[in-house]
């Protein structure tokens, strides 16, 4: 255990080394740019009197040499007529993004729920289908099922999301007005908002149930039906071409023949003996992809309209928001990186090969 | 088991969401005000009724009655606070919080009521301008209006002069048209220029005692007298448009002094004011607050998602705004504006009657005919009977006053090199810098750009071909004129064929090394994701490359930053970029558009002899006083500026609002920013029978 | 060629098979299948029937309809093909080529080669994908917006000349930068997965003993290297790759329909989706401008996954028939 | 002594991409209560199949047992019902397998894979499975059994996880023990180890075996009877020093004397037999071993010859007697 | 015994292998000690056969010997001169005269490569032959290790076991090496494959006066071909001597267990012996046991065997024998 535990403290002190590089990364690329490009995102329109932007651009320092500019986000700025430090990421402040009005952390506490919510309720049919298919896939590997499951995968990592998530809309809403699109029709925001309801976890359809309402539950639930399907068709067809392999793998191992050997039904072979095998490539796969899930729910909650993470990503990267890209990125990054580490480290909990090395 | 139990889970899931989807929320679902208790939401979520599949488009659901929702799709406000907005969006909304001395009446543009003003008056010179301050109104959070916390209002809207905010518009009322400076700092440093320098001082060089006076002259220009009851504004010249500014967050948008100073904001002291100039828009207390007067208070901006006001239950207006007009608390208790950029998304949500009116751009206006249950022209009193299935009250053609020219450079920067105009010179793969400096070429374009197309197919029908600078129905604009350039080929190949480029005195019909036998190429761009400017571009593309196949016109999208900043540089040959009013009168159109230091004829850079007779005429249009003296001056204008081919003066772009019909008592002003939520305490939301 | 019998014989591979010969047909006989017009400057830019906004149902002039703004959508399905074979197969050989280098130094040289290559390719694999490439595209369509000269400019060149065939000596076609920026951006970030598995197979091939005999019999570093361990690593790099060919065209669709990749009226499936954006309500009434490129495109993915899924399987030891004994 | 194991006729073929590979042809043995059999052969021969087939763990597809029965205690193994048969495995035969590493599952306890036999056939409960595991861990010689029981696999050294193997197989005081190459992957004192533990056991508990191996020098000390296989066919049968002493297969001979032996003194070249083995891609029709055999005559290349006795306790399947190079 | 010459005289080699692990930056933390002090000649034209069991460092010893690993410590002399000190272009021009032939015929011929491409590449790297008579050579080869010259187009995986390692030889054999260290080169056949190869390296010691370092697990085979014979245990040397000398008289109670351990294919002599079974598994080569390294699996193991390491000692005349209790 104790090799675990010196793995876990390794990773955890080269974590703020890779988010220093990948922000020095985003940086650099973003020094491509001269301040006159920057300013645009201070400037929606054309401005309207001469200095306008020059003004700007000194205002916000956007002139300053890339590394001063670098330093000036790390560490923060003295405030002149306080003489106060503000912001710095190092004193934990990621600055105040212009996309989101807001600081990064307020815009990451705003946006943050409603796409965990979505990877949440995802990650349920993803996993459950996926893996229950793929099981069922390597059982009757090449058999009709089989080959059935297999080409639907296919086919199902074929479609773009945003295909899929268009017809999707434009089926189950358009056509049959049944899940519409956004996060709570207004009553239910109504009353999420109002003081009654405790907001503990920003997530509606949890704290939904936390308060008891389940009309809201319902409602919550109702506006998450189609995003949840368009994310998770594209992941589960992934999952359950993991999960076959993995399962065809350990089907072919050496320990099944000692298993029915042994005398063991078909059925407990496969359940007590192969499952658990397999499982365990499958459920870092699956934990890795609830983790970018992040990455998928850029075009997801841009088509359902759903005020989250990805969308928030999608706009401010479009529009050369440098501190919100920067914030955001590391924020991803970390998560990235924290959900890495918990996968590593759930691999060495599930696979007793790793645990008592 | 493990499998099975994430299948049981997945399945579980799987028939949660099925029995939502079949479960429609209660139509009346109690107010958050309501004291919803937890016991009462059992029974209020029982499906009211079974949701109708492929639902015909009259039965769109009346849902919600006390609450409009708005969803727009041109981004949401930048900040609340009136001095820093300066875009549609914000003074939009603060339109419906916030109130000036005066209000537009009704859908007049140049026709004031009072507001949080009983009555003016104005000195014979139109220097000096004082208003009777209301007494009783009480602000959203309390305070009561006293005249110096209108006089605080104009002060501090002056004093924090962000950079390219709208300040301009009264640094040049209140100091003249060469004090019309970006923002504060400028300000303050050309202010304390010594007479005679060449170069202002840099703002950071100045001493606290001359920026004191900065401050203090500012106040001797705006003056409040409490016992009176009065404010006067004390102007550089005469500013006929005063009433305009009144009535919006200009000289409007009146706050109450004492609670900005107990919130942090300046407190009037002209020894700190600097502290407060020139801010981010996050670092205003109004940012995401508001305290004004008027009918709608903020509930809550959460950014990204929704803006929400609510109905102010002690506003001060008992008697009708004029006859017929709203009175009273404002009918529509609460307001939910969201902004959603896919028009797809918007359109489905006003299908559904989730969303009471929805922004559509005129390329989409056709889309929503069939659901036009009333098809209206600027308000209800037009209304003419639809399709009888539809569920919409349209509201169309409505003429904004928004002009939208194709701007030529005349005299391009090439000065590290000019992509937009390949070679650079008259050898048939470039252009030349004075390209647009010679008169034919511009009237060239002007009779090659097909002006119907434009409106018919890029507009859907939703506009008119400009005349000029000056809109239909402003002073200035030539009534029973029809404009003077005409979409016409064969008067493009004549135009071409006159020009003289090489400037060897022969016209390019008649000369081997011009225009008209070299050919040409160049490049018109276009931001990314802006369609009516893509539009316009291909279709002068079209009509230039018709006349002569050696004509290449390449179209492109740009990423914004890029065209701001060759725009800047003056490197764009052509730039399409319209303009919205900011007061209603025809000096807010020609000034951008020709004076020389305007937002876009600094672009269009003339030769040094149109500069000056434009400026010329534009300034005494501006210092002119009274209706007759001005009319004729800006009537020269508009017709020089055809003339002269200035610009193409493209089109005038129409507005379209499409109301659920139970809305009730929309009206077109021009003058709201967004017309359709720029008052919406006159409307009102009425059940279908 | 066994490989290749055995994928003739596998039906779902067999219809990838034809899928992409079908595809391939269609792009060589673009000019005869959708002529384009004689004054066209640029044969990708579809031709246009008027202004207007609102999608054409198919009719005798154009036979799969117009979409937004009257492009004709048989000219761009097919043009497109084009347009989807070169970015795939040029994003993929570029993105294995680093990945190779990198990976083989790395899993070659090993020590700190190998260390501070790994730590470069483990900060690019941290960032979210299609975050990173969406903020490359914006800042890259920036930077050749300008015009101005720099490297970037050779680096577009390179990939022009590969992706158009253009030569180096003209200048950039404004219209094709869009189309490299956002093949710029999935190349920056989708190099790491390759330069992984090279490097592991190098590591795992390193210690196979035809190595050892080959330093023994006094091979050069780099005659093992070619010879003896990238043949022999390179392989399965190849078939991940054919699959990626399918996907790396779904991210510049992606791209696309974020309004990042191909420019507006280019013959490009991606770009041609996103103007079914506008249209969602009504569908049901315009399922053409979805309808034809979308399939183009799914088609196109799904041949090349069928045909890299049963390679796969025809490569994988571990799928043939467990021998005797 | 009765006989258990009656094996008669067993053919097996595999459906690979290649074609039907006929990996067992006809095989037919017996098996007397406590005897030791061994199975002598190279690998491909079919050694491992036969057995493996008899027990229907033959992977299907691609594999297939087409003809033959295999009768334990007179009841024939291929026919039985999949419930029968699997209280057959594991209780009344049980299996020993060559890599005591990859055929235990990595991820489960030793107790819980050494005690589950127990819990299937004998539904005994986990706490009483575990006492006996330990004890019958602590039979094949595990040190300190009963705290090791919640160890994984791959903690135990290799020939500890061989002996937790036998443990496993022996748990249900199965009849016949199958031992298929249980020392090939072990070094020669480990070998030595094993092969002394499975000699006490026998003793001890009087299970009769099946010794899979390609070693002629393990199953010369181990077993009672050889039975040699080569091409899917058992190619001579014997008392196993009969077998090392008269050998009569050409095959056999040349194995013999292809091995070099420690006990003796002078250098001699070693037999070789040229060639390989042969991959039968169809079912032969001539003697497997002709291609490298050096008796060949006429009739070895038209008919398979049969195994036939040529004592009460030596079976041979060849048409030429090797001693005087004519047919019989 | 009479004077011969001394091809390879491997001189107090010891090879650890790091374990590195540590925090940001890797720390050595540990060594495997693969081989740890081995001394042997071995002289021209004569067969050493090094045996042991798996992990016990002989095939480490082997790589080591030919620089394929540097060793940590100690010399090996080819002909006189020290193979570790030399780099770069002088080892590669020496190391020509040392082949290796490998164990696994799967592994170690590389799958993309003709038969052809194979042989002829060590000529190809030394320029030793050119052209046609590079063909020519390759030819002679492939009939000298008994393969149909007709299958220089071939690749490897179109052969069996046994073709593959004559594959492996002939590219040895290439270079005309005066050394051809044999890595286990019959494990992983056959049995009745195995005699065919090792006929053939007996042949060719034969005619090509080649020396051979044996190395192999299987006592029976080395004891078969080799002159000489070492037994090694955990990285040293327990004990060596002449073949015969060995076998009849092991003195190493590790060479007598193991000795007693090899299974010989007679009933009836199986049925005579006595074994001498040892008690568990080889300890780690990690941490070592302290002192002689057999001790904890020794049957007559005393209080200083865990204090001093046994040094390899001459007991009788080329009888060498690490152990406190031989006498």
């Amino acid at each position: 255990m104790s090799s675990m535990l010196s793995f876990i403290i390794r990773r955890l002190l080269i974590l703020p080394l890779l988010l220093i590089a990948v922000t020095i990364l985003i940086f650099s690329m973003l020094s491509m740019l001269t301040p006159y490009e920057r300013v645009s995102l201070y400037v929606k329109d054309i401005p309207k009197r001469q200095g306008a932007m020059e003004g700007l651009i000194k205002k916000y320092g956007l002139d300053d040499p890339v590394p001063v500019q670098y330093w000036r986000w790390m560490a923060g700025t003295k405030n002149p007529d306080t003489g106060e430090i503000e912001g710095g990421v190092l004193r934990g402040n990621l600055g105040w993004s212009k996309t989101g009005k807001g600081t990064v952390w307020e815009v990451i506490g705003r946006r943050l729920p409603a796409t965990a919510e979505l990877a949440l309720w995802t990650a349920i049919p993803m996993i459950g289908i996926g893996i229950y298919l793929g099981v069922v896939s390597a059982v009757n590997h090449n058999k009709l099922l089989d080959q059935i499951l297999r080409v639907f995968s296919i086919v199902g990592w074929s479609i773009p999301v945003f295909v899929f998530g268009l017809i999707v809309l434009l089926f189950f809403y358009a056509k049959l007005g049944w899940f519409p699109p956004g996060r709570l029709s207004d009553w239910a925001s109504q009353v999420v908002q109002s003081s009654q309801f405790i907001r503990y976890t920003n997530m509606n359809s949890i704290d939904a149930l936390l308060n008891g309402r389940l009309d809201i539950f319902r409602d919550a639930v109702r506006h998450l039906v189609l995003p949840v399907i368009t994310l998770a068709y594209l992941d589960w067809a992934y999952l359950l071409r993991v999960t076959r392999s993995s399962m065809l793998d350990t089907l072919n191992q050496d320990y099944m023949t000692t298993a029915r050997a042994k005398g063991l039904s078909e059925n407990k072979v496969i359940r007590r003996h192969a499952l658990p095998n397999a499982l365990i490539p499958v459920v870092t796969v699956g934990a890795l992809m609830l983790i970018g899930l992040l990455n998928g729910v850029v075009i997801t909650e841009t088509i359902f309209n759903i005020p989250g993470m990805g969308s928030f990503l999608a706009e401010s990267a479009i529009s050369l928001d440098v501190i919100s890209v920067l914030g955001i990125t590391m924020f991803n990054c970390l998560i990235l990186l924290v959900g890495n580490l918990i996968v590593d480290i759930l691999y060495g909990v599930i696979d007793p090969r790793i645990r008592l090395r | 088991m493990r499998n099975k139990l994430f299948v049981l889970m997945s399945l579980l899931v799987m028939a949660s969401m099925l029995l939502t989807a079949c479960g429609q929320q209660p139509a009346t679902q109690a107010a958050p005000t309501a004291a919803a208790s937890t016991a009462a939401s059992e029974s209020a979520a029982e499906p009211t009724k079974a949701p109708e599949a492929a639902a015909p488009v009259s039965a769109v659901e009346f849902k919600n009655p006390d609450t409009i929702t708005y969803i727009t799709g041109a981004g949401e406000p930048e900040t609340l606070d009136p001095a820093w907005t300066y875009e549609t969006a914000g003074s939009t909304t603060e339109l419906n919080i916030y109130e000036g001395l005066t209000f537009f009446k009704r859908e007049k543009t140049d026709e004031f009521i009072p507001a949080l003003a009983t009555d003016w008056k104005t000195s014979d010179d139109g220097l000096t301008w004082t208003f009777n301050i209301r007494k009783g109104v009480k602000f959203h959070e309390g305070g009561t209006l006293e005249p110096h916390d209108v006089a605080y209002t104009a002060q501090r809207a002056f004093l924090q002069g962000r950079i390219d905010g709208w300040q301009w518009i009264v640094y040049e009322a209140f100091y003249g048209p060469d004090m019309a400076m970006a923002g504060i700092k400028d300000f303050a440093a050309a202010f304390s220029a010594p007479a005679g320098a060449k170069e202002p001082p840099k703002f950071e060089t100045l001493k606290p005692e001359q920026l004191v006076k900065v401050c203090e002259d500012v106040k001797t220009k705006i003056v409040a007298d409490d016992d009176a009851g009065t404010v006067t504004y004390h102007f550089k010249q005469p500013v006929p448009w005063m009433l305009a500014l009144t009535s919006q967050q200009f000289l409007g948008g009146i706050l109450d002094k004492e609670w900005m100073a107990e919130n942090g904001d300046w407190d009037g002291d002209c020894k700190t004011w600097t502290k407060y100039a020139d801010p981010s828009a996050e670092n205003t207390i109004l940012f995401k607050k508001a305290n004004g007067t008027g009918p709608y208070k903020l509930d809550h901006w959460t950014p990204g998602e929704e803006i929400v006001l609510t109905a102010n239950e002690n506003y001060w207006r008992t008697e009708p705004m004029w006859e017929g007009g709203p009175s009273g608390v404002a009918s529509i208790k609460r307001v939910v504006i969201k902004n959603v950029d896919e028009w797809g998304t918007r359109l489905s949500m006003l299908q559904a009657g989730d969303a009471d009116e929805i922004y559509t751009p005129p390329q989409y206006r056709k889309e929503l005919e069939p659901f036009a249950k009333q098809t209206c022209g600027t308000d209800e009193s037009s209304c003419k009977d639809d399709k009888a299935d539809g569920f919409l009250t349209y509201f169309r053609k409505l003429p904004m006053p928004a002009i939208t020219p194709g701007q030529f450079n005349w005299q391009m920067n090439v000065e590290g090199g000019n992509p937009y105009i390949g070679s650079g010179k008259l050898d048939g793969n470039g252009i030349p810098a004075n390209f647009f400096s010679d008169i034919h070429i511009r009237k060239a374009f002007s009779a090659c750009f097909d002006y119907d197309a434009m409106v018919k197919d890029a507009l859907a029908g939703e506009g008119v071909q400009a005349q000029g600078p000056i809109p239909q129905g402003m002073m200035g604009y030539l009534k029973d004129q029809a404009p003077l350039n005409k979409f016409d080929t064969a008067t493009c190949e004549a135009e071409f064929k006159k020009a003289d480029l090489d400037g060897d005195g022969k016209a390019a019909g008649e000369d081997d090394d011009d225009i008209w036998s070299k050919g040409f190429y160049m490049q018109i761009a276009y931001n990314t994701g802006n369609d009516t400017r893509r539009m316009a571009a291909e279709i002068l593309k079209a009509g230039i490359e018709s006349v002569n196949p050696k004509f290449t016109v390449a179209v492109l999208a740009m990423p914004w930053p890029v065209l701001l900043e060759s725009r800047r540089q003056g490197k764009l040959p052509i730039y399409v970029g319209g303009w919205v009013e900011d007061y209603h009168d025809p000096h807010n159109w020609v000034n951008p558009f020709l004076y020389s230091q305007g937002a876009y004829g600094r672009i269009v850079n003339m030769t040094a002899d149109y500069k000056k007779k434009y400026d010329d005429i534009i300034i005494s249009g501006a210092k002119a006083n009274g209706v007759e003296a001005r009319t004729p001056i800006y009537e020269s204008i508009q017709k020089m500026a055809q003339e002269d081919a200035v610009d193409i003066w493209m089109y005038q772009q129409m507005e379209g609002f499409p109301f659920q019909s139970w809305i009730k008592g929309f009206y077109f002003n021009p003058a709201y920013g967004n017309p359709e939520y720029g008052w919406i305490y006159s409307l009102s939301k009425v059940a279908p029978k | 060629m066994d490989v290749v019998r055995r994928l003739l014989k596998n039906p779902t591979s067999l219809l990838g098979i034809i899928l992409l010969l079908g595809f391939v047909f269609v792009a060589i006989a673009a000019p005869v299948i959708a002529p384009p017009a004689k004054s066209s400057r640029n044969v990708y830019l579809i031709p246009r029937d008027g202004f207007g906004n609102q999608p054409k149902p198919p009719n005798e002039k154009h036979i799969m309809g117009t979409t937004e703004g009257q492009y004709d959508i048989l000219y761009g399905v097919v043009w497109g093909t084009r347009t989807a074979f070169r970015v795939g197969i040029v994003i993929t050989l570029i993105t294995t080529l680093i990945g190779l280098i990198i990976g083989s130094l790395a899993g070659f040289y090993g020590g700190w080669v190998d260390e501070v290559l790994m730590r470069i390719t483990e900060v690019f694999l941290v960032f979210p994908f299609l975050l990173a490439a969406i903020t490359l595209t914006s800042v890259l369509q920036t930077v050749y917006g300008r015009g101005e000269a720099n490297f970037l400019v050779v680096l577009a060149k390179g990939l022009a000349l590969l992706t158009f065939g253009q030569s180096p000596a003209k200048d950039l076609d404004p219209i094709q930068i869009q189309i490299l920026t956002g093949m710029l951006a999935i190349i920056v970030f989708g190099w790491m997965t390759y330069a992984r598995v090279i490097r592991g197979n190098i590591l795992s091939v390193k210690e196979y003993e035809y190595a050892l005999a080959a330093r023994l019999i006094g091979a050069s570093d780099m005659r093992i290297l070619f010879r003896h361990l990238l043949p022999n690593a390179v392989f399965p790099v190849l078939v991940l790759a054919s699959m990626d060919i399918g996907s790396y065209v779904l991210t510049f669709a992606a791209l696309s329909f974020l309004g990042l990749g191909a420019q507006r009226g280019y013959a490009d499936w991606g770009q041609m989706i996103s103007f079914a954006r506008s249209w969602i309500p009504s569908l049901g009434q315009y399922w053409f401008i979805v309808v034809y490129p979308g399939l183009a495109i799914i088609l196109f993915v799904l041949a090349w996954n069928l045909v890299g899924d049963a390679l796969r399987d025809v490569l994988d030891p571990r799928m043939r028939g467990r021998g005797n004994d | 002594m009765t006989e258990i194991l009656s094996v008669q006729g067993l053919e097996t073929q595999f459906r690979t991409r290649e074609g039907i590979v006929h990996a067992v042809n006809g095989v037919s043995f017996n098996l007397d209560e406590g005897e030791t059999l061994g199975i002598v052969g190279e690998s491909g021969c079919g050694k491992s199949v036969s057995v493996m087939s008899m027990l229907r763990l033959i992977p299907s597809p691609p594999g297939q047992v087409v003809a033959g029965k295999a009768l334990y205690q007179g009841k024939d193994l291929l026919k039985m019902t999949d419930d029968e048969i699997r209280h057959v495995r594991g209780a009344q035969i049980s299996m020993v397998f060559q890599d005591p590493m990859t055929f235990f599952n990595p991820v489960l306890t030793i107790g819980k894979q050494v005690s589950e036999p127990l819990e299937i056939h004998n539904g005994m409960n986990k706490k009483m499975a575990y006492e006996r595991a330990a004890k019958v861990l602590e039979m094949v010689g595990i040190p300190k059994a009963k705290e090791r029981l919640e160890d994984y696999p791959h903690q135990f050294s290799g020939g500890m996880r061989q002996r937790v193997m036998i443990a496993m197989a022996l748990i249900t005081n199965p009849q016949l023990l199958i031992a298929d190459e249980p020392t090939t992957a072990l070094d020669v004192t480990i070998q030595a180890q094993i092969v002394e533990l499975v000699q006490r056991l026998r003793e001890e508990l009087g299970m009769a075996i099946i010794w899979i191996t390609h070693d002629l020098g393990i199953i010369a000390g181990l077993a009672k009877r050889v039975a040699v296989m080569y091409g899917g066919c058992i190619v001579e049968e014997a008392e196993v020093k009969e077998l090392y002493a008269n050998p009569m297969h050409p095959y056999t001979r040349g194995l013999l004397g292809s091995l070099p032996r420690m006990d003796e003194s002078d250098h001699r070249r070693l037999v070789s037999i040229d060639g390989m083995p042969p991959i039968l891609m169809e079912k032969p029709k001539s003697c497997p071993f002709l291609s490298r055999c050096t008796y060949a005559v006429d009739h070895c290349k038209t008919e398979n010859p049969a195994l036939k006795s040529l004592s009460p306790n030596h079976k041979v399947a060849c048409w030429v007697d090797p001693n005087t190079g004519r047919e019989f | 015994m009479e004077e011969r010459k001394v091809l390879l005289k491997v001189d107090r080699l010891v090879k650890y292998f790091p374990i590195n692990q540590g925090f940001i930056f890797k720390q050595h933390s540990g060594d495997v000690h693969a081989v740890d002090d081995v001394s042997f000649d071995i002289y021209a034209g004569e067969t050493l056969g090094l045996v042991g069991e798996s992990g016990c460092g002989k095939s480490t010893t082997g790589r080591t010997i030919l620089q394929l690993y540097r060793p940590t410590s100690g010399h090996v002399y080819f002909e006189g001169q020290d193979l570790v000190k030399m780099k770069g272009e002088t080892l590669r021009k020496t190391r020509k005269k040392m082949q290796m032939i490998f164990q696994d015929p799967y592994a170690s011929l590389n799958p993309r490569m003709t038969v052809g491409d194979i042989i002829s590449e060590p000529m190809i790297v030394h320029n030793t032959y050119k052209g046609s008579a590079m063909k020519e050579r390759v030819v002679h080869l492939l009939e000298l290790v008994g393969l149909n010259p007709a299958f220089i187009k071939r690749y490897p995986h179109e052969f069996s076991g046994g073709q593959r390692q004559r594959i492996g030889i002939a590219r040895a054999l290439a270079l005309d090496p005066d050394l051809i260290i044999c890595d286990e080169p019959i494990a992983a056949l056959d049995v009745s494959v195995q005699a065919q190869v090792v006929n053939l390296l007996e042949d060719l010691q034969r005619d090509l006066k080649l020396t051979y370092l044996f190395i192999a697990h299987d006592l029976s085979m080395v004891k078969h071909i080799s002159n000489r014979v070492a037994v090694m245990y955990l990285g040293i040397i327990a004990e060596k001597a002449t073949r015969d000398e060995l076998y009849s008289h092991p003195l190493h109670p590790y060479t007598k267990a193991l000795l007693s351990a090899v299974p010989i294919p007679d009933p009836v002599a199986e049925e005579k012996r006595k074994r001498v079974i040892l008690e568990g598994d080889v300890p780690s080569p990690v941490n070592p046991p302290s002192g002689c390294r057999f001790r904890t699996r020794c049957p007559i193991a005393e209080k200083i065997c865990e204090e001093a390491r046994p040094e390899l000692r001459e007991v009788n005349p080329g009888h060498f024998v690490a152990c406190h209790l031989v006498k």
